[in-house]
């Protein structure tokens, strides 16, 4: 059965391959990043309908803000054009169609989309929803799951985080003299 | 930005209540979307619209980067922290329901707030930080 | 269907076409700066009343007050963020293309 | 200790884990310097003590959080990863005590602790892939481990650091995100992120196309992180123009786990018949693992940059421990491990040789290093008997590895096999000794006429790679007898 | 009903972006993507309702603030070619 | 001392006193008389292993664990206990030739010289202890990387270009052939155990065996078989002490000492002679030692005209594994001894003859005999011992070996073994010939060029006797002495070997 | 001192409003953040009169509605010209002094102008407004002064 | 029924791939970190899209009898996105080293300087 949603779903999707499209054609940088962007905010959208709704109110805080105003930062520093390749690029093209044709050829023996039957929805999460208002207390799954259930991933994170910032000062902290070449020095 | 009357002026009614937004979401990640990180992300936002507003020299009075540095250290260690508290609690590692014997319920409650401060804490830090790194950065 | 939900039915839809009409100004308006104001459409009137017609259906909860905010915060930046693109469209040289045929308005400075 | 004890196996990432953040506030050079050593030394100590647990009480399960998998996170402990743990905990250990010295000269500006800081950061996150039993936690460390070592590689002197940092980071991530779709599509299949319970449920619908799809996704992106031939571009000049520390570090020990997650995945979750007797995967392992030999040795005989001649020979050498892998066999599997460890050890001391000799003349080229063997005596003969071991001579680590391999290959009765990995051997002769010519048959001149031995703080770490790689050379019942019980347990499926 | 207000919201999104992506100034790319940031504001709200999970709205109200700050940093980065510098800064 | 002491301590002496030899770098006379000592430490502790041989050997020893179920493994059987005597009493000599040899050339890094002559000692003592094939394996290649420093002594470039050759061919043969001919069997058989009568019946058969049997051949470089005998002349850049190491005392012997060892105890005469695998290697070596010798009659130059000579009779001794005949082995066996004597007495006098008079071509050598009278003579000796002319005791070994070919059915052979014979007379006798009686023969073909003519001649060429140091000219009597006394105490030697093959 | 009292009682109102859970834990919570904010508030220097303009809000609440139908006025005006083929429009641009006594006036007044389609505030300097209007007849509304008059009402007469 | 069964992954996979192939065929380093996020977001997109229960809602806990969408893979997003941004700040940073250095962000030029 075709519901609302699954229409709005698929419009979604749909206008995101345009924008991927805009994207992937764009020279101009500072368009490139700015509809990446709103890539973002729109696969945020999407993630609503998909009831995600933790990770479209991420997806946005990154996606569309952090993440945007990050790469606006550095086309700032390097400039916003980029050069026309020399040559039309072939060989990534195959590996890209390669790729992508190995996918559709796995989904052909998915469970559907939306299919409550599905295994991921029969085994570990249905315990989840079960008993974590009662082994956990708080009525967010989400975060039952991401802090308590594993939360040991959840410390990664934050230690992925952290290693991005000590990442980030070594790497620009300040300025670093460094040797044309070898032979140079 | 400052001496952009509209700009300052808005800011300046804007970024407390993007703080409380923080903290809201901060807080409020038990009941619905939102937690640590999200709110880690608003809260260095409104430290970002300060700096863009009123300078990165200004911000950095508020937000000193040395505190920023520190902050983000403890921040993974609080998290890291709560967990080694439940191993001393008798528990596994991260085990919240060690951290209140008498109602595990409980410990989870208080281990999850522990947990998602830690997050939100390096998260600010982190993201501020960055920002001004960038930001100091002087185009080559 | 009650009344409430025939008098949001219609506020929303009237919010939805002034939207769209912002969305069409967008590209039938001739320059930058006169595009400002078909963007303006959409954020004041055409927001305004879909998030009024939101209310409608929530009616008194603190649904709505949180729609209340985001109106009134939509409506603090909107207008600030066009002011700021304007202004910066400005500084960085960018001409308005004025009506001269219309005697009766001065230049720009 | 009881409590030690009970708690070893996340002791041994969450020590690391918490040590870094301390490096930031403790903030003093040696201060941090002094911690973080006691920090690996104490991790060292840790893996052997799990390896007892392990020989005398089987398989140690963890449950973090104390969820039940599959509802929690499990760390997860056996012979295999055990032995793999020792590894990264020993190499961390001894190149850590190699760093100030280089570093100093090696950075513009010793920014020492954040330096400790990301070094512990890739320790952690390398133990936490090893150690972990958890699909989608392997993909959290890796990029723990993955991160903080794009900012190590690009602190090298050299600006092709950078380069060569960001085209690692941009195939690191394209590893990583192949991974992570792998993942999603095998989590789809089986609804759950245990590799254990993974294992059984995913038996029913191995048949099915979205899994080959899966099995598809994860071989690539392990082969991208392991650097297998020919995805293998990142490599040579992330090792080459890494600071030494880095690079010694990053080459004994990254790739190695790598290898390790992808034995995990193919022997434990896929199970060695759906990977080999299934989809025949030994014959895709098998010819890129001696391509990759091949090619890489030989590139490597032609390289006049010392650390990228390394390189490509570490890429020449992850062929060995992928043929090995193809070879299904618990000699195999055993030369697999077995390598993995004798690598590490050895690539790990030439590395830091290297680094000896980046210290006193600032180049590792070819054509500056003449006669470099009158006046740093002590560094050449390490470097000598490392490349001895890269070659397999007797009595090094790096024949037990030759041998198991060869016998493996004979066992199948793929005797072109054991040929072939033997010329290959005789591939590294070229490119090691091309570098004993330049260092003894040549007077010192330019740059090594004044240069001088390297210090002692520089020698001690080295030789003590060195005397690994003699020691397990000369008696490998240690590292052969863990690898095999590893190997056994890989072809066991991994059962508990 | 909010199906179609949606619909609305998602065209007046495609033409604003038509307008980032065509230009032809820079400022009317910043004012096309500004403008398709608040009507995902609405697309966010109206979602809410759709799927009878009005208590999102969080979700809206963080667009409006993210949207505005990441107007303003794109403008500072086209004015002055800094991010953060001020008038008062100095250099 | 028990014998298993005996064993360890023989094996720790050399390698033990290498590092104290190298720290007494600064001191030469001290540092010369510790490689003496230890020299003669050596050779009495592996002569005290002599009656528990005769005894019935000395049982296995493990020393270290190599991998699970294989360790390094040592034991003295008669092959290995002829080895370790030859190789441990010539290192004696080799060492105080070498003092002379050395301080007379003003020879650099003499201490790094001697410290790897130790290490090549222990390898070579380790070959010969070896209770399995991977114990030989390991120090066969052991021996290997430490006389590489030996032979590149000189770091010029021919000296690089030779080590590259010497250094090529023995990896590369040990480690495709030799390495994996030793894991084949390991694979097929589960044990590699030195076993009386053989491992490999029952276990390899076929053309398998051909194959085997071929790996291990051409795999044991140092036996030097046609076509992988190019390292030997290549060595020659070396100095004539490495020489004399590399001829005599341990690395060729290595070679064919492993040969031997893998016929006898690894396929067992029996099955060699059954199944008749190895008449093919009969071939080989009797090609290589007629074609070798041809050689060696047209090189001028002294050492290389001996490294063929050698190659020639290193394929003496792969011959008589070959024929897998009890008097095979035997005259195999006898031949390591008897041409380790003959072969370094000439290697000593070419080294002297270089150190005195400067001379390396034989055209330059006319006439010599005046001033080196004591050393011609030795030389005169080794090479009748190298032939085979009674009363010497290289006659000995040819002897058996004939014997060996008959027992084998393989007439052709005593034929080669005669043909040979000829040939040595006719490359080496007429070089002590002129040396004192310039004018009894025509000058060979190979005749040196106007340059080496007028190149050194002035220097001691008036009347008088010019001999080198008394540290030289004293081992090499000392050997071509040995060379007689072999002759007619051949008794003990071939008591000490005839229990190999249970005689 | 008393403005930043309010700023936290208007912050922590906000909190009720959004919070919608009253355990006694969350709004713990909601006044350590409500105080925590303001003390940053204060360290930034935007907690005062211009930043945390309270006592306009009795004069708000009549101005409001009034902008709100302007907006709504210009809404539809703006609407029928972009809809209507011929596009009748004739761009000009104006500039109008605020009577307003502060920059916090001012920047109502300018955001009123932009809020109202038809007319947006292209630059505030002094008290000297750019605007940019879409028609003659926006631009005579603008110069009637009416909604000038009204902002500056908001904050009584200067002095 | 193939629409919507499947037809969504098949855009996602078209998503992923637009990604991909930016990364793999541009030169410009910027573009090629925008690339790799945009291969990224749609990963998520991805997983997102299996965690859908068709008449599910959002998984907060609502009243008893509601069906919700799987969390997990919300979950496990959740942690990839903060990777993906930390990855791309660590990539930008390097970015500007690299112009820094080289004077230019596109990759054969980076090259060419190097071979000359
Ligand atoms: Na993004
Ligand atoms: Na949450």
């Amino acid at each position: 059965m075709l519901e609302m949603t699954d229409l709005v779903d698929l419009a979604l999707l749909l206008f995101l391959a345009v924008l991927a499209i805009t994207i992937a054609k764009q020279r101009n940088l500072f368009v490139v990043v700015i509809v990446m962007g709103f890539y973002s905010l729109v696969s945020a959208a999407l993630f609503t309908v998909l009831d995600a709704v933790d990770v479209a109110f991420t997806e946005a805080a990154v996606g569309a803000g952090i993440s945007t105003v990050i790469m606006l930062a550095t086309l700032l520093m390097v400039g916003t054009e980029e050069k026309t390749p020399s040559q039309p690029r072939i060989l990534p093209l195959l590996a890209v169609v390669v790729t992508g044709a190995f996918l559709v050829f796995g989904t052909l023996d998915m469970p559907h989309y939306g299919d409550p039957q599905a295994p991921i929805h029969q085994h570990v999460a249905p315990r989840y929803i079960e008993v974590s208002g009662d082994e956990i207390g708080v009525p967010n799954i989400v975060t039952s799951v991401l802090a308590s259930y594993r939360g040991y991933d959840t410390l990664g994170e934050t230690v992925v985080i952290f290693t991005a910032g000590v990442a980030v000062l070594m790497l620009m902290g300040q300025a670093l003299r460094f040797r044309q070449r070898d032979g140079d020095a | 930005m400052s001496d952009q009357p509209i700009l300052r002026v808005i800011a300046k009614m804007f970024i407390p209540f993007l703080m409380l937004f923080a903290l809201y979401v901060q807080f409020h990640g038990d009941f619905g979307p939102g937690g640590g990180f999200q709110a880690g992300v608003i809260f260095a936002a409104a430290l970002v619209l300060y700096a863009l507003i009123f300078g990165t020299e200004q911000a950095k009075r508020v937000a000193h980067p040395q505190a920023l540095q520190l902050l983000v250290a403890f921040g993974v260690l609080l998290y890291a922290g709560t967990g080694v508290a439940g191993i001393l609690m008798g528990g596994n590692f991260l085990d919240y329901g060690a951290l209140d014997h008498h109602d595990p319920v409980h410990g989870q409650h208080l281990g999850i707030l522990l947990v998602e401060l830690g997050v939100g804490i390096t998260v600010t830090t982190v993201m501020t930080s960055t920002f001004f790194i960038f930001s100091a950065r002087k185009k080559p | 269907m009650e009344t409430i939900d025939i008098a949001s039915w219609v506020v929303l839809m009237l919010g939805a076409i002034f939207c769209v009409i912002g969305g069409i100004g967008l590209h039938r308006l001739p320059d930058f700066f006169s595009r400002l104001h078909g963007a303006g459409i959409t954020d004041t009137l055409g927001a305004g009343l879909i998030l009024f017609g939101l209310m409608l259906q929530a009616g008194l909860t603190l649904i709505t007050v949180k729609l209340v905010f985001i109106l009134a915060i939509l409506w603090l930046t909107s207008p600030t963020s066009t002011h700021a693109i304007a202004k910066a469209a400005r500084l960085a040289g960018l001409e308005p293309k004025l009506d001269t045929s219309d005697d009766a308005s001065e230049g720009a400075s | 200790m009881e409590l030690i004890n009970q708690h070893l196996p996340i002791l041994q990432i969450v020590v690391p884990l918490i040590a870094a953040p301390l490096c930031i506030i403790l903030r003093r050079r040696q201060l941090v310097w002094v911690f973080a050593v006691v920090v690996t030394w104490a991790c060292l100590a840790m893996a052997g003590g799990l390896m007892l647990q392990v020989l005398s009480q089987g398989p140690i399960s963890y449950h973090l959080g104390g969820w039940e998998p599959p509802w929690g996170i499990e760390y997860r402990v056996d012979a295999v990863n055990a032995f793999i743990l020792i590894l990264v905990s020993l190499i961390g250990a001894v190149v850590l005590l190699y760093a100030p010295a280089s570093i100093e000269a090696e950075l513009p500006e010793a920014r020492a602790s954040l330096f400790y800081t990301a070094y512990l950061l890739c320790f952690t996150g390398l133990l936490g892939m090893t150690i972990t039993g958890d699909a989608f936690n392997v993909f959290v460390f890796l990029e723990v481990s993955s991160l903080s070592t794009y900012a190590l590689i690009a602190m090298g002197t050299d600006r092709r650091a950078l380069a060569a940092s960001f085209q690692y980071l941009i195939m690191g991530t394209i590893g990583a995100t192949f991974f992570v779709i792998g993942i999603g599509l095998l989590y789809m299949m089986t609804g759950t992120l245990n590799m254990a319970d993974m294992a059984i449920r995913l038996q029913p619908v191995l048949a099915t196309r979205t899994v080959l799809a899966a099995f598809a996704f994860l071989t690539v992106g392990l082969s991208l992180k392991l650097a297998l031939f020919p995805l293998h571009l990142w490599l040579p000049n992330a090792y080459a123009y890494a600071p030494s520390v880095v690079t010694s570090f990053i080459a004994a020990t990254a790739t190695k786990v790598s290898v390790y997650v992808f034995l995990r995945f193919f022997y434990g979750i896929f199970g060695r018949e759906y990977a080999f007797d299934t989809l025949h995967l030994e014959y895709f392992l098998v010819p890129l693992g001696l391509l990759g030999v091949f090619v890489a040795s030989t590139v490597a005989v032609f390289q006049s940059n010392l650390k990228r001649l390394l390189a490509y020979s570490s890429i020449a050498q992850v062929g060995y421990m992928v043929v090995g892998i193809g070879l299904v066999s618990v000699t195999g599997l055993t030369a697999t491990l077995v390598h993995l460890f004798n690598h590490a050890v050895m690539k790990g001391a030439l590395f830091l040789a290297l680094g000896c000799i980046v210290m006193r003349l600032g180049t590792v080229e070819l054509g500056e290093l003449r006669g470099i063997g009158k006046r740093m005596p002590v560094t050449m003969a390490a470097f000598v008997f490392g490349g001895l071991s890269l070659i397999g001579v007797p009595l090094t680590v790096g024949f037990i590895s030759k041998w198991y391999l060869v016998s493996a290959a004979l066992e199948r009765g793929w005797w072109p096999v054991a040929v072939l990995v033997l010329l290959g051997s005789l591939l590294a002769v070229a490119y090691i000794w091309k570098v004993v010519e330049t260092a003894y048959f040549h007077e010192p001149e330019g740059k090594t006429a004044d240069a001088t031995e390297a210090p002692l703080t520089l020698l001690l770490p080295t030789w003590i790679l060195i005397g690994a790689t003699l020691y397990f050379g000369a008696t490998a019942t240690f590292t052969a007898g863990l690898a095999r019980a590893g190997a056994e347990a890989l072809m066991g499926g991994l059962a508990p | 009903m909010f199906a179609a207000t949606m619909a609305a919201v998602l065209v007046t999104m495609i033409l604003a972006l038509g307008r980032a992506v065509l230009g032809p100034t820079t400022y009317d790319r910043i004012l096309g993507v500004n403008m398709a940031g608040t009507k995902t504001v609405l697309l966010i709200a109206v979602l809410g309702f759709l799927t009878g999970r009005p208590d999102f709205l969080d979700l809206a109200l963080i667009y409006v603030f993210l949207n505005f700050i990441g107007t303003l940093a794109v403008l500072k980065f086209i004015e002055h070619g800094d991010l953060a510098r001020n008038a008062g800064d100095g250099e | 001392m028990t014998p298993h002491t005996a064993l360890i301590v023989s094996l720790l002496l050399p390698i033990a006193f290498g590092p104290i030899i190298a720290l007494c770098g600064s001191r030469p006379n001290l540092r010369d008389s510790l490689t003496v000592v230890a020299g003669l430490l050596t050779f009495g502790t592996v002569c005290t292993l002599i009656p528990a041989v005769q005894a019935g050997g000395v049982a296995e020893l493990n020393v270290l664990e190599f991998v699970p179920g294989l360790a390094l493994s040592f034991h003295v059987e008669p092959l290995g206990m002829i080895f370790a005597l030859v190789a441990s009493g010539l290192w004696i000599v080799t060492s105080l030739y070498g003092f002379g040899y050395m301080r007379g050339h003003h020879e650099i890094d003499q201490t790094r010289f001697f410290f790897f002559f130790a290490v090549a000692i222990t390898a070579a003592l380790g070959v010969a202890y070896a209770r399995n094939l991977l114990t030989l394996f390991v120090f066969y290649e052991v021996l290997t990387f430490s006389t590489y420093p030996l032979v590149t002594h000189a770091r010029t470039t021919d000296a690089l270009r030779g080590g590259r050759v010497y250094l090529g061919i023995l990896v590369s043969t040990s480690v495709s052939f030799l390495l994996l001919a030793v894991i084949w069997t390991y694979v097929a058989t589960g044990t590699l155990d030195f076993t009386p009568g053989g491992i490999l019946a029952g276990n390899v058969e076929g053309n398998s065996l051909y194959v085997l049997l071929a790996l291990f051949a051409f795999g044991t470089g140092k036996a030097a078989l046609m076509p992988f005998h190019r390292w030997l002349p290549a060595a020659m850049v070396a100095p004539t002490p490495v020489s004399a190491l590399l001829h005599a005392v341990a690395v060729v012997k290595a070679g064919v000492f492993t040969v031997l060892k893998i016929i006898v105890y690894i396929f067992g005469i029996d099955l060699l002679a059954e199944t008749g695998t190895s008449v093919w290697l009969m071939y080989v070596a009797g090609g290589t030692v007629v074609i070798s010798s041809l050689i060696a009659m047209t090189k001028d130059n002294l050492k290389a005209r001996l490294a063929y000579s050698t190659v020639s009779q290193l394929s003496y001794i792969v011959l008589g594994a070959a024929l897998a005949t009890d008097w095979g082995i035997i005259g195999g066996g006898m031949h390591i001894v008897m041409h380790a004597f003959g072969k370094i007495t000439l290697f000593f006098c070419a080294g002297a003859i270089n150190v005195a008079l400067h001379k390396t071509e034989i055209s330059d050598m006319v006439g010599i005999g005046k001033q080196m009278p004591f050393t011609m003579i030795a030389f005169f000796i080794g090479a009748l011992s190298v032939i085979g002319v009674p009363p010497l005791g290289g006659s000995w070994s040819k002897w058996y070996l004939a014997l060996g070919a008959v027992d084998a059915g393989q007439l052709v052979f005593v034929a080669v073994l005669m043909i040979s014979s000829l040939l040595n007379i006719m490359y080496l006798i007429p070089i002590p010939i002129r040396a004192f009686f310039p004018g009894a023969l025509p000058k060979p073909a190979a005749a040196g060029t106007a340059a080496t003519d007028h190149g050194h001649t002035d220097h001691g060429h008036g009347d008088g006797i010019h001999e080198a140091p008394i540290l030289m000219v004293g081992p090499l009597l000392f050997t071509a002495f040995g060379c007689i006394v072999l002759f007619f105490y051949a008794e003990p030697v071939f008591r000490l070997i005839a229990p190999i093959v249970g005689r | 001192m008393s403005r930043l009292f309010s700023l936290v009682i208007i912050l922590f109102g906000t909190w009720l409003l959004w919070s919608g859970i009253y355990q006694p834990l969350t709004i713990g919570f909601g006044v350590g953040s409500c105080l925590f904010v303001a003390w940053l508030a204060s360290r930034m220097g935007i907690g005062d009169a211009e930043g945390h303009p309270v006592h306009l809000i009795p004069k708000l609440i009549l101005y409001i509605p009034w902008l709100v139908w302007a907006i709504v006025k210009a809404n539809i005006d703006v609407a029928r010209r972009i809809l209507n083929p011929r596009l009748p429009i004739s761009p000009r641009m104006v500039k109008v002094k605020g009577t307003q006594r502060d920059d916090l006036g001012r920047v109502i007044y300018a955001n009123s102008i932009t809020l109202t389609p038809g007319t947006v505030t292209v630059d505030l300097q002094g008290d000297e407004l750019t605007v940019h209007a879409l028609t003659a007849e926006a631009e005579a509304d603008l110069l009637t002064g009416d909604m000038d008059g009204r902002v500056t009402r908001l904050q009584g007469t200067k002095g | 029924m193939i629409l919507p069964g499947l037809i969504n992954y098949w855009v996602v996979v078209f998503l992923m791939m637009s990604g991909f192939y930016v990364v793999m065929s541009t030169g410009n380093l910027v573009k090629k970190m925008v690339g790799l996020t945009l291969f990224q977001t749609s990963v998520f997109i991805f997983y997102i899209t299996m965690g859908k229960v068709a008449g599910g809602t959002a998984p907060i806990l609502a009243a008893p009898g509601t069906s919700y969408s799987n969390p997990l893979p919300h979950v496990l997003i959740l942690t990839a996105i903060v990777v993906g941004i930390a990855t791309t700040a660590v990539g930008m940073a390097l970015i500007i080293r690299i112009k820094e250095a080289y004077g230019t962000i596109e990759d054969d030029e980076i090259q060419a300087a190097e071979q000359s």
